[in-house]
């Protein structure tokens, strides 16, 4: 066994056997749940008092509890229908209950969240550990992190845009059995996309791939068009208006002011100054070069001032993951009073 | 060594920084003590943006983040939602974002339900929850919101909504509070709703680090109020802390001020690291000249 | 023919969007075609899929280097899709408990959501918090003042990094009044709001400009790299 | 908003049709009753007459359509009484339907206020909850009945609704959020309202107006001048290019690298990672970020080098095919064209960065391009690439990410530059003609700020009205 993957696994070892004493000593990482019966009737709502004669009553489903407190009754026929639901609580929750009333049967340790817990956790130290180098359990996430999100985002595209924007677009009947809800008439202008659609997928076929270019083609001229006069109205005009300042800064009754007008000279020039440089007829030579210079130093100024706000926020990124490993995880803190044990 | 030290292995800096960033945390997750914060004055613009509104009005809340940078975002959330409950007004979810809509929720569980449970889904609050389209969907919802947003996110039809009556697009609202992480994100917002709606649309925003020098160009006319980073989160906290907290402010409302402490030790670290690193750059050049 | 109706389609599609842009009757076409494009998008998930399935099948069956990560990605793929698909552990929603399909595909406790919470959001919230030990890494390797133009960079984000911290106040308490526009958050608020305005309102611009001439390219053909050839 | 007489929060304007109410106006569901006990009011007030101590009515009453907009506006315009006027008032007829409807609601907001005040007072009273309930059913009935036997009292009258508030030194006003298919038309009312509170005698608009939605947008036309200039230049400079004219553009530093990366990587025997960045195909920057993958494989396929593209998005890909077989082709070299080399990762930027890492880690490349619209990413992928000694050549446009591509790359296409670099690898006259167009972009730019700030200068030190005017139309016309 080579030198460091002895030292690698002593130190595993070590931090398995810290983990198990924590665990003994204080507990480590648990996850409880309420359980709760829902249960749901249909009946109908009469409308509401002082509406109008003619208005007829509505049918519903309801909370059970909810539909006896107002007294209504079930539509005739129909069959109450329920499930269990389960909400997250924390531990400090679950002691007190059970600690109250010991008898309670719908607050439990959670076996799924809890081995969930521990595998995000192991997911985390994965990634932490390509910091070190690359290594079996960086590939595992890695490959973990790749098939889950594909077909995450797969999963979002068909019931969040395909089914709604489409389908019950397309045909709101045939999608109710999903969306119970949808109403409206079938938009025909939707069979575009999904011909076009079709003619991406042409892709797969042996022969005519070239018919996938058709949506290409359209997609990309739609998004030249859109983005044309959008980023010219925003950015264009909406920066050059902006920019229009007042070179010397008069108020009518404090008379001149020295530091807004100095603000707006330096704000106006730097803003020149970088626009020489983005010319591109000139060559960067005498003063259009030294101008252009100016220019660079303001950008060099911008990404500075890019860089040091940009590090706040990635070092924020890294506190919330250590927080999870040593708040939720762990146990070790608890700034929040949730599972420092109730004595 | 100059040579030595000038090639250091960068997975040394790892160390360091891991060590700046798990320190203070434990440090500061055992003993609960924070770092003064002094509130800028964007963030009181922001801060004073929804409280300067009468109680009730109605503030749509665009949560277009993720978990991923939730890190920053999640303490401004939390302290957005906060505010707009304690001013009473009335809050209209919606995420550009898919995963918003479990951010939105989140946060309804960790202030509203606990702390405002006289507040009523769909007369106080309501999530509306997430559309495709990005920038698209702001353009839809400024003229028509029925459109995107027949049903709220658990498809109760928006006119058995009684807080939805009247509200045939995002203009009817007093104030926008977007919590962004990117595109689509503030900019979108600001091109495609306050740009063509200048005197009917107001937003502020809270965005993460990395944006807020872009948005800059948009203050204070398309962009009254603005929340940096982990760092505005703060500020803001504070602010709402010192208005509505108390003297004790509940722990939970107070993870901005906490996240501070890992940010100023890790920050010292990056500029100890750029001194060192010029130091180094200077001793080479010095000694590469008098070769 | 194989490359001139798709150039007509390019053309056509996008000047008859400039123009609706001005016209109030039109306006909502380019909405129209953000959604369609999302469809568009959202349907060539199965290209993307399906190519993802071909070439780490293909690594496994090969026993290429590394298969049996391969064969973990397929699994993770193949298992997410699933269950999202299926609505597996969904309940129905609470409006329309008749309607075995009507809950949210991604609603708490349900096997899509725990994937979610326990596999996607800590893997890439982790991945994104590995940028805190690179941001230090480049800055001790990359911000060295070799030039004005280094040294402008490097100086601007100390100053910044300093400004955006309780140091900051701390180490320019003891400036007098006078004296408080050079106090390191004050410092830092004037950066933001003048030079960097400045910077990033020149790059919009030139973006901007960028982009439209870059669209008007492509509209007209003259940038049609995209389409490939015959 | 309070304008004295006209207190805002306490009217509940109904909306037109489907409508919203008018924009500062917060709706709580009791206040519609006071909206309608408003209305009733003022109809009563004309009535009795009580106009004695008011000020005197303003004249000449318009509505006319706003002109060149997108429909749902009038415009109402009168003549100042000489009489002092704190604010205005304007108001709109209600249709039938509009009416029937704010009844309805007035009816189902009064029943369930009357149902809530006896809840509240008899829980507080200890009475038994069905008690309760039977109780508050009963003052629910008895005050939606009261007022339905009100509103039939007035039914014919006409019901007038607030749209809109102006100050008293206003003659105009825009309303809008209006129906381009009210039946009949709108009609309107305007009220002068004097600082005592006191109201006068409504003014009426003596002839109905629909607001119509006309061809073209006026609000537009600079834009669309602007639009048409701009790209007027880019065409002309195009068409000047293919007739011939010699066009000279400066040097831009990294574009020369390109062929040396991917030479380099040739010799070492490694592969040359392109990466368009994360965003779809409906993101410019990644369309610019083909055109360069283009150039990029053409050279890489002269050179026999390896290109590998990862794509985040799976249109991209398609694209990313269709571009390096075309470039293969042009090199003449179809047959060397290995389709698996583009290829899907995922859409999740992290995934795909996870991926990525590793895979540099591991394969080495030679060198690195990042030419496409990337996010938090940036600095991943650079430090990355720059430990394993890659030549590294980033171009994006997201002002945010150009940081850390300018401080862990070799070089960076900053911005516009990124867009410039197409035009330039491609070598094409018209492509450079392009890059002109750009140029006289930016002088209008230039002009248009030069010329602003002089004016707003001037405005400020002299304090011209006529200068501020004219830096008004600037701003608010032309520019937005």
């Amino acid at each position: 066994m080579k030198r460091e993957t002895t030292v690698w696994l002593v130190v595993m070892l070590v931090g398995l056997a810290m983990l198990v004493a924590k665990g003994v000593v204080s507990g480590v990482g648990r996850e409880y749940v309420q359980t709760e019966q829902k249960r749901f009737v249909q009946v109908e709502v009469p409308p509401p008092i002082g509406a109008d004669a003619d208005e007829k009553p509505t049918t519903q489903w309801l909370p059970a509890a909810d539909a006896a407190a107002r007294s209504l009754t079930p539509v005739p026929g129909s069959t109450e229908l329920g499930w269990t639901a389960e909400s997250p609580v924390t531990p400090r929750a679950y002691w007190e209950g059970m600690k109250a009333d010991p008898s309670r049967t719908d607050l439990r340790l959670s076996v799924p969240r809890t081995i969930g817990l521990w595998v995000a956790a192991f997911f985390t130290l994965a990634i932490f550990s390509f910091l070190y180098r690359d290594n079996p359990f960086y590939k595992i996430a890695e490959a973990c992190v790749v098939g889950v999100s594909a077909a995450y985002w797969m999963v979002v595209g068909f019931w969040d845009v395909i089914m709604p924007n489409m389908m019950a677009k397309l045909s709101p009947d045939s999608v109710r059995w999903a969306i119970p809800d949808v109403t409206g008439e079938p938009e025909w202008a939707y069979t575009v996309p999904l011909v076009l659609s079709i003619m991406l997928l042409w892709r797969l076929s042996p022969k005519g791939a070239w018919i996938a270019r058709w949506p290409l083609a359209f997609i990309i001229g739609t998004t030249a068009g859109l983005r044309l006069v959008a980023f010219l109205h925003t950015d264009f005009l909406a920066q050059i208006r902006n920019s229009i300042l007042p070179l010397a800064v008069v108020d009518q009754t404090a008379g001149f002011q020295f530091w807004p007008s100095f603000n707006n000279i330096v704000l106006v020039g730097a803003v020149l100054a970088c626009l020489v440089y983005f010319f591109f007829s000139f060559e960067h030579k005498g003063f259009v070069g030294g101008v252009a210079r100016g220019g660079i130093w303001v950008l060099m100024i911008t990404f500075g001032a890019g860089f040091g706000y940009t590090v706040m926020g990635r070092i924020a990124l890294l506190a919330i993951r250590l927080e999870f490993l040593m708040d939720n995880w762990l146990w070790l803190i608890d700034p929040t009073n949730i599972h420092t044990k109730i004595t | 060594m100059i040579e030595k030290l000038n090639n250091l292995d960068r997975r040394w800096i790892f160390l360091l920084m891991f060590l700046a960033v798990a320190v203070p945390i434990y440090v500061i997750g055992k003993t609960g003590k924070t770092f003064p914060e002094t509130p800028s004055a964007l963030a009181k613009a922001t801060f004073d943006a929804i409280d300067d509104l009468p109680d009730g009005s109605r503030i749509l809340l665009a949560f277009d983040f993720d978990p991923a940078s939730e890190g920053e975002l999640g303490p401004m959330a939390t302290a957005f939602v906060r505010q707009c409950a304690e001013k009473k007004h009335k809050m209209y979810f919606l995420a550009l974002w898919p995963v918003g809509p479990q951010l939105i929720q989140a946060n309804i569980e960790k202030v509203i339900l606990p702390d405002f449970p006289s507040y009523e889904y769909g007369r106080d609050y309501v999530n509306l929850g997430f559309k495709s389209g990005n920038e698209g969907v702001i353009k839809v919802i400024v003229t028509d919101l029925a459109q995107l947003y027949p049903a709220d996110i658990k498809g109760t039809p928006v006119e058995k909504i009684p807080m939805m009556d009247g509200i045939r697009n995002i203009q009817a609202m007093d104030l926008i509070v977007n919590v962004s992480a990117g595109y689509p994100g503030t900019k979108e917002w600001v091109q495609y709703a306050v740009t063509p709606y200048p005197d009917k649309i107001r937003i502020v925003a809270g965005c993460t680090g990395v944006q807020a020098p872009l948005l800059y160009p948009y203050i204070p006319q398309q962009l009254p109020g603005l929340l940096g980073a982990i760092k505005g989160a703060a500020e803001y906290e504070k602010l709402v802390n010192d208005r509505y907290g108390g003297p004790h402010p509940d722990p939970k409302y107070l993870e901005g001020l906490r996240r501070m402490g890992p940010q100023l030790v890790a920050h010292i670290l990056m500029i100890l690291l750029i001194i060192a690193g010029n130091t180094l750059f200077f001793l080479q050049r010095r000694r590469g000249t008098s070769r | 023919m194989k490359r001139l109706i798709p150039l007509w389609i390019t053309a056509v599609s996008g000047i008859l969007l400039i123009v609706a842009y001005f016209i109030p009757a039109w306006e909502s076409w380019g909405e129209k075609a953000t959604i369609w494009f999302d469809v568009l998008a959202a349907s060539a998930f199965v290209l993307g899929g399906g190519n993802l399935l071909k070439l780490h099948l293909r690594k496994v069956s090969n026993r290429q280097a590394g298969w049996a990560y391969s064969a973990v990605t397929v699994a993770a793929f193949v298992v997410t899709l699933t269950v999202g698909l299926a609505k597996i552990g969904v309940h129905p929603s609470d409006n329309n408990p008749d309607f075995a399909w009507s809950g949210s595909y991604n609603s708490s406790g349900t096997a899509f959501w725990w994937l979610y919470e326990y596999a996607f959001k800590p893997l890439t919230a982790t991945m994104f918090s590995l940028l805190a030990f690179y941001v230090a890494s480049a800055a001790f390797r990359a911000f060295r003042a070799k030039n004005i133009e280094a040294t402008l960079l490097l100086g601007t984000a100390f100053i910044v990094l300093l400004g955006r911290t309780f140091a900051g106040v701390f180490l320019t308490q003891w400036l007098p009044e006078s004296l408080s526009g050079l106090k390191l958050e004050n410092l830092t608020v004037w950066i933001m709001q003048v030079p960097n305005t400045a910077g990033t309102r020149a790059i919009m611009i030139g973006v901007a400009l960028g982009i439209a001439s870059t669209s008007l390219k492509v509209l007209l053909g003259v940038d049609r790299s995209y389409l490939g050839s015959d | 908003m309070h304008i004295k007489g006209v207190d805002i929060d306490h009217v509940r304007i109904k909306p037109p049709l489907g409508g919203v109410p008018w924009e500062g106006v917060r709706m709580a569901r009791r206040q519609r009753l006071l909206l309608a006990a408003l209305a009733i009011a003022a109809i009563g007030m004309a009535a009795s007459a009580g106009w004695a101590d008011g000020p005197a009515p303003p004249t000449n009453v318009v509505a006319k359509d706003r002109p060149w907009d997108v429909g749902g506006a009038v415009v109402v315009s009168w003549t100042s009484p000489t009489t002092p006027v704190e604010s205005f008032q304007i108001l709109r007829l209600m249709d039938a339907a509009e009416v029937k409807q704010a009844n309805r609601d007035a009816r189902v907001a009064a029943a369930s206020d009357a149902a809530a005040a006896v809840r509240e007072r008899l829980s507080a009273e200890g009475v038994a909850p069905e008690d309760v309930q039977l109780q508050a059913r009963e003052a629910a009935q008895a005050a939606a009945a009261t007022l339905l036997s009100e509103q039939e009292a007035t039914a014919g009258e006409p019901r007038w609704t607030p749209v809109a508030v102006a100050l008293g030194s206003q003659t105009s006003v825009v309303v809008d959020r209006l129906s381009d298919d009210f039946p009949g038309g709108y009609r309107f009312q305007v009220v002068a309202i004097a600082s005592d509170g006191t109201r006068s005698i409504p003014a009426e608009t003596t002839v109905a107006v629909t607001p119509s939605r006309q061809p073209f947008d006026g609000g537009r036309l600079w834009l669309a001048i602007i639009t048409v200039v701009l790209c007027g230049a880019v065409l002309t400079f195009i068409a000047a290019a293919r007739r011939g004219m010699p066009l000279k553009i400066r040097k831009i530093a990294g574009l020369a690298a390109v062929d040396e990366a991917v030479g380099r990587a040739t010799e070492m025997g490694r592969p040359v990672l392109f990466i368009p960045g994360t965003q779809d195909m409906n993101e410019i920057q990644t369309l610019a970020g083909i055109t360069v993958l283009s150039r990029v494989g053409k050279t890489a396929a002269e050179y026999d080098a390896q290109v590998e593209v990862p794509t985040s998005r799976s249109l991209v890909m398609t694209a990313a095919r269709e571009t390096m077989h075309a470039a293969y082709l042009q090199a003449g070299r179809p047959d060397a064209f290995n389709p698996d080399l583009v290829y899907y990762v995922t859409d999740e930027q992290f995934g795909f960065v996870a991926y990525l890492s590793g895979m540099m880690v591991r394969e080495k490349p030679a060198a690195c391009f990042y030419m496409g619209a990337f996010f938090a990413e940036s600095l991943i992928l650079a430090e990355t690439g720059n430990s394993v000694g890659a030549i590294q050549i980033a171009g994006t446009a997201q002002p945010a990410q150009l940081p850390f591509f300018v401080a862990a790359c070799d070089y960076t296409l900053i911005g516009e530059e990124f867009f410039a670099a197409s035009a330039y690898l491609s070598g094409e006259p018209d492509q450079l003609g392009s890059l002109k167009g750009q140029d006289v972009g930016k002088l209008i730019v230039a002009g248009l700020m030069v010329v602003g700030c002089l004016i707003a200068t001037a405005a400020s030190i002299t304090g011209s009205e006529m200068l501020e005017g004219i830096l008004s139309y600037l701003k608010n016309t032309m520019l937005t």
